[in-house]
């Protein structure tokens, strides 16, 4: 400090410090960032001009372990990446090593596999909804969803014992029968549903704050949303109809009739309109599927030891939260050469910069959860 | 003994004993309503609340309290020393003092001023630098943005809020509290019925006062952690939440006070006696709704599963027996006595009915946007209670000039209000659905 | 009772600080906050002798000072961050450009 | 020396020891806390010579307002540079000089003007209601200065709408 004015020294911090631009962390601890997501914002006052998503913190390397599993060994891993629709993770493994093996399950497996996957469906929508109404601000809908999503939990907890990771289904078909009265559980929880469904949109749909909050936040157009790769309903919602239950049917999805919701602007508010109607949608697959369940096996005839060809294959499903891929090369031994994930949460983040900039703080919040991310299936 | 009761002594003393009374009973006060406050939401969302401490988790404030005091606190590192220790005494000792020109009855009143509601609104307007200063003081950007958030949230929903409350005033033509109490007595009416947007306005303003949602964007937890507040801990911590809930409590005490005929019973103007005492009908009304709650008390209390909490459940209705039983005597007291005591129940019953909306709002709405919630603010509310104003003193000079009914004219500038109500919001309609563009 | 040239020793106490820190110092924000320390020593010079002739019309003055301070704060802090924004410094002394 | 006394020197003491701490403070939140505190100390005083209304005045206004908006463009603008920059200007000898001598003739009029400038006058037993009076001042012989006043608020928020634009 030899100058006593110290002009020298302001002269310098003046091009450290810019004017009123800040650096916000949010993450990875921070409560509405939905596990251990890390968002570096660059803030002008409270408007975001830069946005970077930091991940990899829940990384467990769950495609190498593969390598050094068995195929039906590892159908449990896949359980742990989107760990809140568990069912539909199993769902598309299972149907991609029975690809890969040139075979299919018995059409009574996959009735059963298409109602599961649906539940599951409508458990995944309500924790996003519960989640998202709560970053929002609304405090009440998160307890409304969970009730709901228990009796979904119940079902899966009577039909193969465990609640949350279930590895509900086996390659080539089912493990279990079905247990007595499972068409009558899933039926209540339908019809209870309808109006529980009512319920929630009485406290949000028309709730100006809440269409203030979410209309014209974090706009993605379909050019951009396509360019991304981004699937599920965060596509729906920007007006391409686009879903993998009806593209490329699997499962026993060709055989019910239901709607693909679509909306046009691809805002937060048509993100959410689209889910909520995914699970009314969700609900008449239930419906349909549970009138009438085929008798059968439920099992393909596959043997103990799986050694599939060589080769390759990709298969994909249309999980709650977009298009979940499975691409396994085989080598001819017992166990996978390399299995690749195509996580729709990780595809899907990488539109959250389109989204994001220009928003504001609160906004980000509200962003992040209408992406609908699982940083489990993110990090894998 | 007479000199000690002398009235000269006991206009120094009496007022020393309120103060203690409050500033004793506060704490207690706000712990109970934050498990009102539970309880209610727990109710809202199909699930219990607390249970555990004490039936029905009667009980919890004190766990709750001890545990806050017992926590370690801690002082950031780079923190402003100074700044961060005084921040939470100014929030808390603002919110007390406004206490001072609250009057809870009659009597029950530690000063009386001539500028009673501006007193209150001036103290409550200084327990913004508890919370600015406390966010700076942390040296955290999620502190700072909380604090600067709140700080102008605060300036801009105090004028509507005040403006609100103005009409009010007019009314009432005094500035003390107790004039004010006293007018709406001597008008047989109380004056939420001459201006309910002014009450509306006056609700929505507190609500967005005392930060709670849907206005809460200062301690937005999903947002901000828990901005100004993030750093703090333990007992520092536990003053902001007293302050919270004292101010919550003193905006409910304005509001009853202005529109809702503060300590006034129902009816307070017309005197209906029980055939053949001096008792009056709805005097009686008081005892008897404390009287079934500890009734209901009793009956709770041998159902519940554990011994400590059945003599707990049965300690909280002989305590409200208690009450019924004051609250009786006080009918054959002299009036004063009657006034004072029976004056205190119908004020804090008011208080809860207003601090119930205050809960129902939060359970019910999600959180504004900063943006929106300064167009609220500036676009609609500072608006609308500027119109209500003019209209409520239209309506005050017509009765004066041409006669009939008050009330008449009114409800003509209600409807008048109501209409520009509709207009703004129509045009806020139309603003709100444009994305937001950018700055430049 | 206190004598009325107390209130002014006081007033001329703040007056003189304020009037010390406006031209001394050399943050924005310093001067402007000086120049509210001076008006306020006004402020107390008119309500003393408001009182002393048992009047209000000094308190009218005052009411009028304090809406005057609120207008110049509320342009002077909008100048300083105006200036702050484009030349990123709060001192006076390194506003010597005429325009920028 | 009544209660009044001693709580006008208390209020007096503080209002200049605050001022003192905020000219001299380096950093300029603690600047803005003091001259709040000199603030209230000077609404004490008004209150003590009963002027009630504007007492409140001053705390809503000055204290509850202009000194929010203080805070809220100091908290705005960056403080870490300004804390290690040299506090004082150039001009500073000169400046405490010129100010003393203007404190000091100041002083001497007051000191001469004392006996004869300011009579005793009788202050009146009962003042009236202060709010009533002032009100009736306000809106009856000074509604024009009122009315100006209320156009250069106006003016003023406009002006510093203008110049707290981003970019104009």
């Amino acid at each position: 400090m030899s100058d006593p004015r110290g002009t020298e020294l302001s002269n310098v911090s003046a091009t450290v410090l810019g004017a009123d631009e800040i650096i916000l962390n949010m993450g990875p601890q921070h409560p509405s960032t939905h596990g251990v997501l890390r968002v570096k914002l660059k803030l002008d006052g409270e408007r975001v001009v830069d946005s970077e998503c930091i991940i990899g913190y829940l990384h467990r390397g769950v495609e190498k372990i593969a390598e050094h599993r068995s195929y039906q060994q590892f159908a449990p891993y896949v359980d742990r990446m989107d760990y809140v629709a568990a069912v539909s993770n199993g769902l598309g493994y299972c149907e991609a090593v029975e690809k890969l093996l040139g075979t299919e399950a018995p059409i009574r497996a996959r009735v059963v596999r298409t109602i599961l996957t649906e539940l599951q469906r409508i458990a995944s929508h309500l924790l996003w909804l519960g989640t998202h109404a709560l970053d929002i601000g609304a405090l009440t809908p998160v307890f409304y969803c969970f009730r709901e999503r228990e009796e979904i939990l119940k079902i899966f907890e009577k039909y193969c014992g465990a609640r949350l990771t279930t590895h509900a289904f086996r390659i080539g078909g089912l493990q279990y029968e079905t247990y007595d009265g499972f068409e009558q559980d899933v039926k209540r929880f339908c019809d209870d549903f309808a109006h529980r469904i009512d319920e929630y949109e009485t406290l949000l749909t028309e709730n100006r704050i809440w269409v203030g909050r979410t209309k014209g936040v974090g706009i993605l157009s379909a050019a951009d949303a396509i360019a991304l790769g981004v699937t599920g309903p965060v596509l729906r919602a920007s007006g391409v109809k686009w879903d993998l239950r009806k593209a490329m049917p699997y499962a026993a999805y060709d055989q019910y009739k239901f709607e693909i919701p679509t909306r046009e602007t691809g805002d937060t508010y048509d993100r959410y309109v689209v889910r909520m109607e995914e699970m009314r949608q969700s609900r008449l697959i239930c419906l349909q599927a549970i009138e009438n369940i085929p008798t059968g096996p439920i099992m393909a005839r596959i043997g103990k030891v799986l050694k599939p060809p060589p080769g390759e294959v990709y298969h994909s499903i249309e999980a709650p939260k977009g298009e979940l891929g499975y691409y396994i090369v085989s080598d001819g031994t017992t166990q996978p050469y390399r299995v690749r994930v195509r996580p729709p949460s990780f595809i899907n983040l990488q539109a959250f910069d389109k989204m994001a900039r220009g928003s504001l703080v609160a906004d980000v919040v509200a962003i992040i959860g209408t992406i609908d991310i699982v940083l489990g299936e993110v990090d894998r | 003994m007479s000199h000690l009761l002398s009235p000269s002594i006991m206009r120094l003393v009496l007022p020393v004993i309120y103060a203690v009374v409050i500033v004793a009973v506060l704490p207690l006060l706000a712990g109970y309503i934050v498990l009102v406050e539970r309880k209610v939401m727990a109710d809202m969302q199909a699930r219990l609340g607390p249970m555990r401490v004490g039936p029905h988790g009667l009980l919890q404030p004190i766990a709750d309290a001890v545990k806050l005091l017992l926590k370690e606190d801690i002082i950031p590192d780079k923190a402003d020393r100074l700044l961060f220790w005084l921040a939470p005494l100014v929030s808390v000792t603002m919110a007390l003092l406004a206490y001072a020109a609250l009057p809870i009855g009659p009597a029950f009143q530690i000063a009386d001023l001539n500028i009673g509601l501006l007193f209150i609104l001036a103290v409550s307007s200084l327990g913004i630098y508890g919370i600015v200063l406390g966010g700076w003081a942390s040296n955290s950007h999620y502190s700072l943005l909380g604090a600067l958030r709140s700080a102008a949230q605060l300036v801009s929903y105090e004028t509507a809020a005040g403006l609100g409350l103005i009409s009010a005033l007019l009314l009432a033509g005094s500035l003390s509290m107790k004039d004010i109490v006293i007018a709406q007595y001597d008008q047989g009416i109380w004056f939420i019925f001459y201006v309910p947007i002014g009450f509306f306005i006056y609700m929505v303003g507190s609500i967005a006062e005392t930060n709670r949602a849907p206005f809460d964007l200062p301690e937005a937890e999903s947002e901000l952690v828990a901005g100004y507040m993030t750093e703090y801990s333990g007992f520092r911590w536990s003053l902001y939440f007293l302050a919270e809930y004292a101010n919550m409590i003193i905006v409910a005490g304005i509001a009853t006070t202005l529109f809702l005929g503060g300590w006034l019973r129902p009816f307070a103007s017309s005197h209906t006696a029980l055939p053949g005492t001096s008792i009056e009908l709805l005097d009686a009304l008081p005892s008897l709704l404390v009287l079934g709650v500890a009734l209901y008390c009793f009956y709770l209390a041998p159902r519940q599963p554990v011994k400590i909490q059945k003599l707990v459940m049965a300690m909280a209705g002989g305590l409200c027996l208690i009450i019924a039983g004051v609250l009786v005597g006080a009918l054959f007291a002299s009036p004063a006595v009657l006034q004072g005591i029976h004056g205190a129940f119908w004020f804090l019953a008011k208080v809860f009915a207003y601090i119930y909306f205050f809960l129902w709002f939060r359970f019910t709405f999600p959180r504004y946007r900063f943006d929106q919630l300064m167009r609220l603010g500036w676009r609609f509310l500072i608006p609308l209670a500027l119109v209500n104003l003019i209209a409520t003193a239209t309506a005050l000079l017509a009765t004066r000039e041409w006669g009939g009914s008050l009330f008449f004219y009114t409800v003509l500038a209600d409807v008048v209000t109501l209409a520009v109500a509709m207009f703004l919001a129509k045009n806020d309609e139309v603003d709100s659905v444009v994305p937001v563009a950018d700055g430049e | 009772m206190v004598p009325v040239d107390h209130y002014l020793w006081l007033s001329l106490a703040l007056f003189t600080i304020g009037v010390i820190g406006v031209l001394t110092r050399r943050n924005v924000i310093i001067i402007l906050m000086s120049i509210e320390l001076i008006l306020n020593a006004v402020n107390i010079n008119l309500v003393a002798f408001s009182h002393m002739f048992g009047g209000v019309d000094g308190q009218v003055f005052a009411i009028f000072i304090i809406t005057d301070a609120a207008a110049e704060a509320a342009v002077g802090l909008g100048i300083i961050l105006a200036f702050f924004r484009n030349r990123e410094t709060l001192l006076a002394d390194e506003m010597d450009m005429l325009k920028w | 020396m009544g209660l009044n006394s001693i709580l006008f020197y208390f209020f007096a003491a503080l209002a200049v020891g605050s001022a003192i701490l905020m000219v001299t403070r380096r950093n300029v939140v603690h600047g803005a806390v003091y001259l709040i505190t000199t603030l209230l100390a000077t609404a004490g005083v008004f209150l003590l010579l009963q002027a009630e209304f504007l007492f409140i005045t001053q705390v809503i206004l000055y204290v509850g307002g202009i000194m929010v908006l203080f805070v809220f463009v100091i908290m705005l603008v960056n403080l870490d540079v300004s804390l290690l920059q040299y506090q004082f200007n150039r001009q500073r000898f000169v400046g405490g000089v010129l100010a003393l001598a203007l404190a000091a003739q100041l002083f001497i009029v007051i000191k001469m003007g004392k006996t004869s400038l300011f009579p005793q006058a009788r202050v009146p037993e009962v003042l009236p209601k202060n709010t009533e009076a002032v009100a009736d001042a306000l809106f009856g012989r000074f509604m024009l200065p009122f009315e100006i006043a209320s156009i250069l608020l106006l003016v003023a928020m406009i002006g510093a709408v203008v110049m707290a634009k981003r970019r104009v």
